[in-house]
């Protein structure tokens, strides 16, 4: 078992420092004469108007955080699925039962109005 | 010393340095980021102890969720380039101490019981935990109460964020 | 082999830390960080004890399946307190939260 | 014979042991080079398929693609990636340069790593973790990070809003790409991804037709692709969360998007249509390399296709059609998959009746779902169709002189 998650630790080594080398070859391949309006923030050529802080929609935070309910709700459900076999009609009740709840939470966020962009 | 302790020193060491980054850093955003890579430290931690599950879940909830909501909230609630004026308060002194006497109050409790040289068992025989996990969540007999309760208080959670956080 | 002392011990640092994120800091968010750190650590001492326990007994991560979602509807509640505050107050910073003091 | 994979890698395995180093430390070291080979594999992958791209998009649209550079265009991609690695590489003022530079990076590594647990062939099974579905989720997550991290590091008004834009998006379509993810689960009985594809004797495509549409689109709303390309809309926010990158850096965010689709396709290939699996490829494992490629291709040329071919949605259609109506549907099916599936097997039935319920079951919750929408007034108060009087497209000139 372990064995598999080292080739993921080796994995995950393998998959960044290939890339960060990709990112860092250029760094003597290419050539690097920083001025300040090529520094500066591209706007496409517009001046650039207070700082990068704009006021943001609540509703961004409120799509994840239904995500976030649902994602973990989801996740509780995986070991469900792999148990199934072992399961009895009852506990397959259940998960649907779980289910349900997580649509009724669906329908109160839509009912509600929460999962409106405008 | 054998591989796996070196492995966990590595993951300790970095997910403790990230840690005291969450708690110190002065800018928020970068919190979270330490805090990223904090919970990434746990995950592997999980992965140790053969609980790939929890490790995985720990992945997608704790920073596929969680960590993203909370740069949300904090891009929602203040200006991000601009906040990096002390950021604790006036009793961090006594806060710093509490933390090191639970610490070592722990270190010490830990020193005295037997549970200190306990070696990992054998995991050959052992069921699947997933299958196992799915099984005695549904169980009546288990912990099937429990799990609906967690549905339930989700949804509550829901409920009780949109009413807070939403205006009409 | 890693005997069980190492994670607890890593487990407590982690919860010292987080303890002191939630008592130092001043911004709402950052406390609630905090208090993910301490879940964490709780969750690494529950994994540990069914590791190093008896295996046959799954209770270990069961009780860290639930904290996680207890975790997730206490940022989520907490979260959404801080931006309507936020809204209200114009602040984050936990002192100043202090409309239901007398 | 059959399997020169798995030759090679005991041949590498023998030379290394050959040199004296211990037998932990080679295998540990044959790992590593194992997921450098396939990590390198991966990124030259995306060199062809940025040609084959431009050449399926210039047929679609009337046009011949590149076709200068080397015979029909093939030297192209090379020409690209010389120029792209000698261009510079600047960081604006104003930027986090920590998180601006490690956002790429992180960005490549969350795509390239889904491919640490595919199954290629019958022997080259990647790492067979007993969890993998829920770890391609939980690597997706990783690249939301990145994207974040470099919408937030580049102090720029229009990154950060592409990036909470594309955030969002990947966040609202996780949640039917995760619920879809289940129906193969439930059907393999397995995270395993390994144990998917040992578990697909008739493909899941048959038995889940559903679920395999709802994850084709829910995953290339994931990677950004038109038409749910609102993330990087050239028009409203210049170019989305990577705005401020140049050269190589901006060119990983090009390179991870192509690869995802390709790993998209493969994602679809394993868990819908079977991976490796067709006749022969249990004894001749290279051939189940060259099936695998097939289907992946397969999976690729649609995504491709469905881009080149519809334009961008606005962005409340976009979160209406997954909150109202694929996520719902997704809730439906699972249910009725799980509950059919269980019926099913306490009844005993045969593998062939198995897969007929089930196709009838999915044809007939999709027939349901087109019943409902039909149903659904599509004049809305909100957004009422206007109507326009019909204008002349040139007025003649003694009209106008009045």
């Amino acid at each position: 078992m372990l064995d598999n998650w080292l080739y993921i630790g080796l994995f995950i080594i393998a998959a960044i420092l290939i890339p960060a080398v990709a990112v860092i070859l250029p760094r003597w391949v290419a050539p690097r004469k920083p001025n300040a309006i090529k520094q500066e923030t591209y706007e496409c050529g517009m001046e650039t108007v207070g700082d990068a802080w704009v006021q943001f929609k609540v509703q961004y935070y409120i799509f994840a955080l239904v995500f976030l309910i649902f994602d973990i709700e989801t996740v509780f459900l995986f070991p469900w699925a792999v148990a199934y076999d072992k399961l009895p009609m009852f506990a397959v009740m259940e998960g649907v039962i779980f289910i349900a709840i997580l649509l009724a939470g669906l329908m109160y966020a839509w009912r509600k109005g929460a999962l409106e962009w405008a | 010393m054998s591989g796996l302790e070196i492995i966990f020193l590595v993951v300790a060491a970095v997910t403790l340095s990230a840690a005291f980054m969450v708690v110190t850093t002065p800018n928020l955003v970068h919190g979270a980021l330490w805090l990223v890579l904090t919970l990434f430290g746990v995950a592997a931690t999980f992965v140790l102890l053969n609980a790939a599950f929890l490790a995985v879940v720990q992945v997608v909830v704790y920073i596929g969720a969680i960590a993203i909501l909370m740069i949300f909230a904090i891009m929602l609630t203040r200006k991000v380039m601009q906040d990096s004026g002390p950021q604790t308060n006036a009793n961090w002194i006594v806060a710093a101490l509490l933390g090191l006497v639970l610490f070592v109050g722990i270190a010490q409790l830990l020193r005295k019981s037997s549970a200190v040289g306990m070696m990992m068992p054998a995991m050959d025989g052992a069921a699947d935990p997933v299958v196992q996990l799915g099984e005695v969540l549904v169980s009546p007999n288990a912990y099937v109460l429990p799990f609906e309760v967690a549905s339930v208080l989700l949804l509550a959670a829901m409920i009780g964020a949109i009413v807070v956080a939403w205006k009409k | 082999m890693i005997s069980l002392s190492w994670f607890l011990i890593f487990a407590a640092a982690l919860f010292s830390l987080g303890l002191y994120g939630v008592l130092a800091r001043k911004n709402a968010i950052a406390i609630l960080m905090g208090i993910e750190l301490m879940l964490n650590a709780v969750n690494i001492n529950l994994v540990a004890f069914w590791r190093y326990g008896d295996l046959a007994l799954i209770t270990g991560q069961v009780f860290a399946v639930i904290v996680f979602a207890v975790a997730a509807a206490e940022v989520a509640v907490g979260l959404a307190l801080v931006i309507s505050l936020y809204r209200r107050r114009s602040s984050v910073v936990a002192d100043e939260i202090n409309l239901m003091k007398w | 014979m059959g399997d020169p994979i798995n030759l090679i890698s005991q041949w590498f395995n023998d030379l290394l042991l050959g040199w004296g180093l211990g037998e932990k430390l080679v295998a540990v070291l044959s790992l590593f080079v194992g997921a450098a080979i396939l990590v390198t594999a991966s990124l030259l992958t995306v060199v062809v398929l940025i040609w084959v791209e431009r050449k399926i998009a210039g047929r679609l649209q009337d046009r011949i693609g590149p076709n200068r550079a080397g015979p029909f265009g093939l030297l192209q991609p090379i020409a690209d990636i010389i120029k792209i690695f000698t261009k510079e590489i600047t960081t604006p003022d104003g930027a986090d340069k920590v998180a601006f530079n490690i956002a790429p990076v992180l960005a490549m590594a969350s795509v390239l790593l889904i491919w640490a647990v595919i199954p290629m062939a019958a022997t080259v099974v990647g790492s067979d973790i007993n969890v993998g579905v829920l770890y391609i989720v939980a690597v997706g997550s990783l690249g939301i990070v990145a994207i974040l991290m470099a919408g937030w590091s580049s102090n720029n008004k229009f990154a950060l809003l592409g990036a909470f834009r594309a955030v969002a998006q990947m966040v609202s379509y996780e949640v039917p790409m995760v619920l879809t993810l289940l129906i193969p689960v439930l059907l393999a009985r397995s995270m395993g991804i390994n144990d998917i594809v040992q578990a697909q004797s008739t493909w899941f495509i048959v038995i889940a037709p559903l679920a395999g549409l709802i994850f084709l689109i829910t995953s290339m709303a994931e990677v950004g692709r038109a038409p749910f390309d609102l993330i990087e809309a050239e028009s409203e926010i210049v170019a989305g969360f990577h705005v401020e990158y140049s050269g190589m850096a901006f060119g990983m965010f090009y390179v991870s998007e192509f690869l995802h689709v390709w790993t998209i396709g493969a994602l679809i290939a394993t868990l819908f249509l079977g991976g490796w699996r067709g006749p022969g490829a249990e004894t001749w494992p290279i051939l189940g390399l060259f099936y695998f490629y097939i289907k992946t291709f397969v999976g690729y040329f649609l995504i491709t296709w469905i881009r080149l071919s519809l334009p961008r949605v606005r962005i409340d259609q976009l979160l209406s059609f997954n909150w109202k109506f694929l996520t719902p549907l997704t809730l439906v099916i699972l249910v009725v998959t799980a509950i059919v599936d269980k019926a099913l097997s306490m009844a005993g039935a045969a593998r062939w009746l198995y897969v007929l319920v089930m196709l009838a079951a999915n044809v007939l919750v999709g027939w349901g779902t087109m019943l409902v929408l039909k149903t659904v007034e599509p004049n809305r108060p909100g957004r009422v169709r206007q109507e326009f009087p019909p204008r002349p497209v040139a007025v003649a000139p003694e009209a106008a002189d009045n």
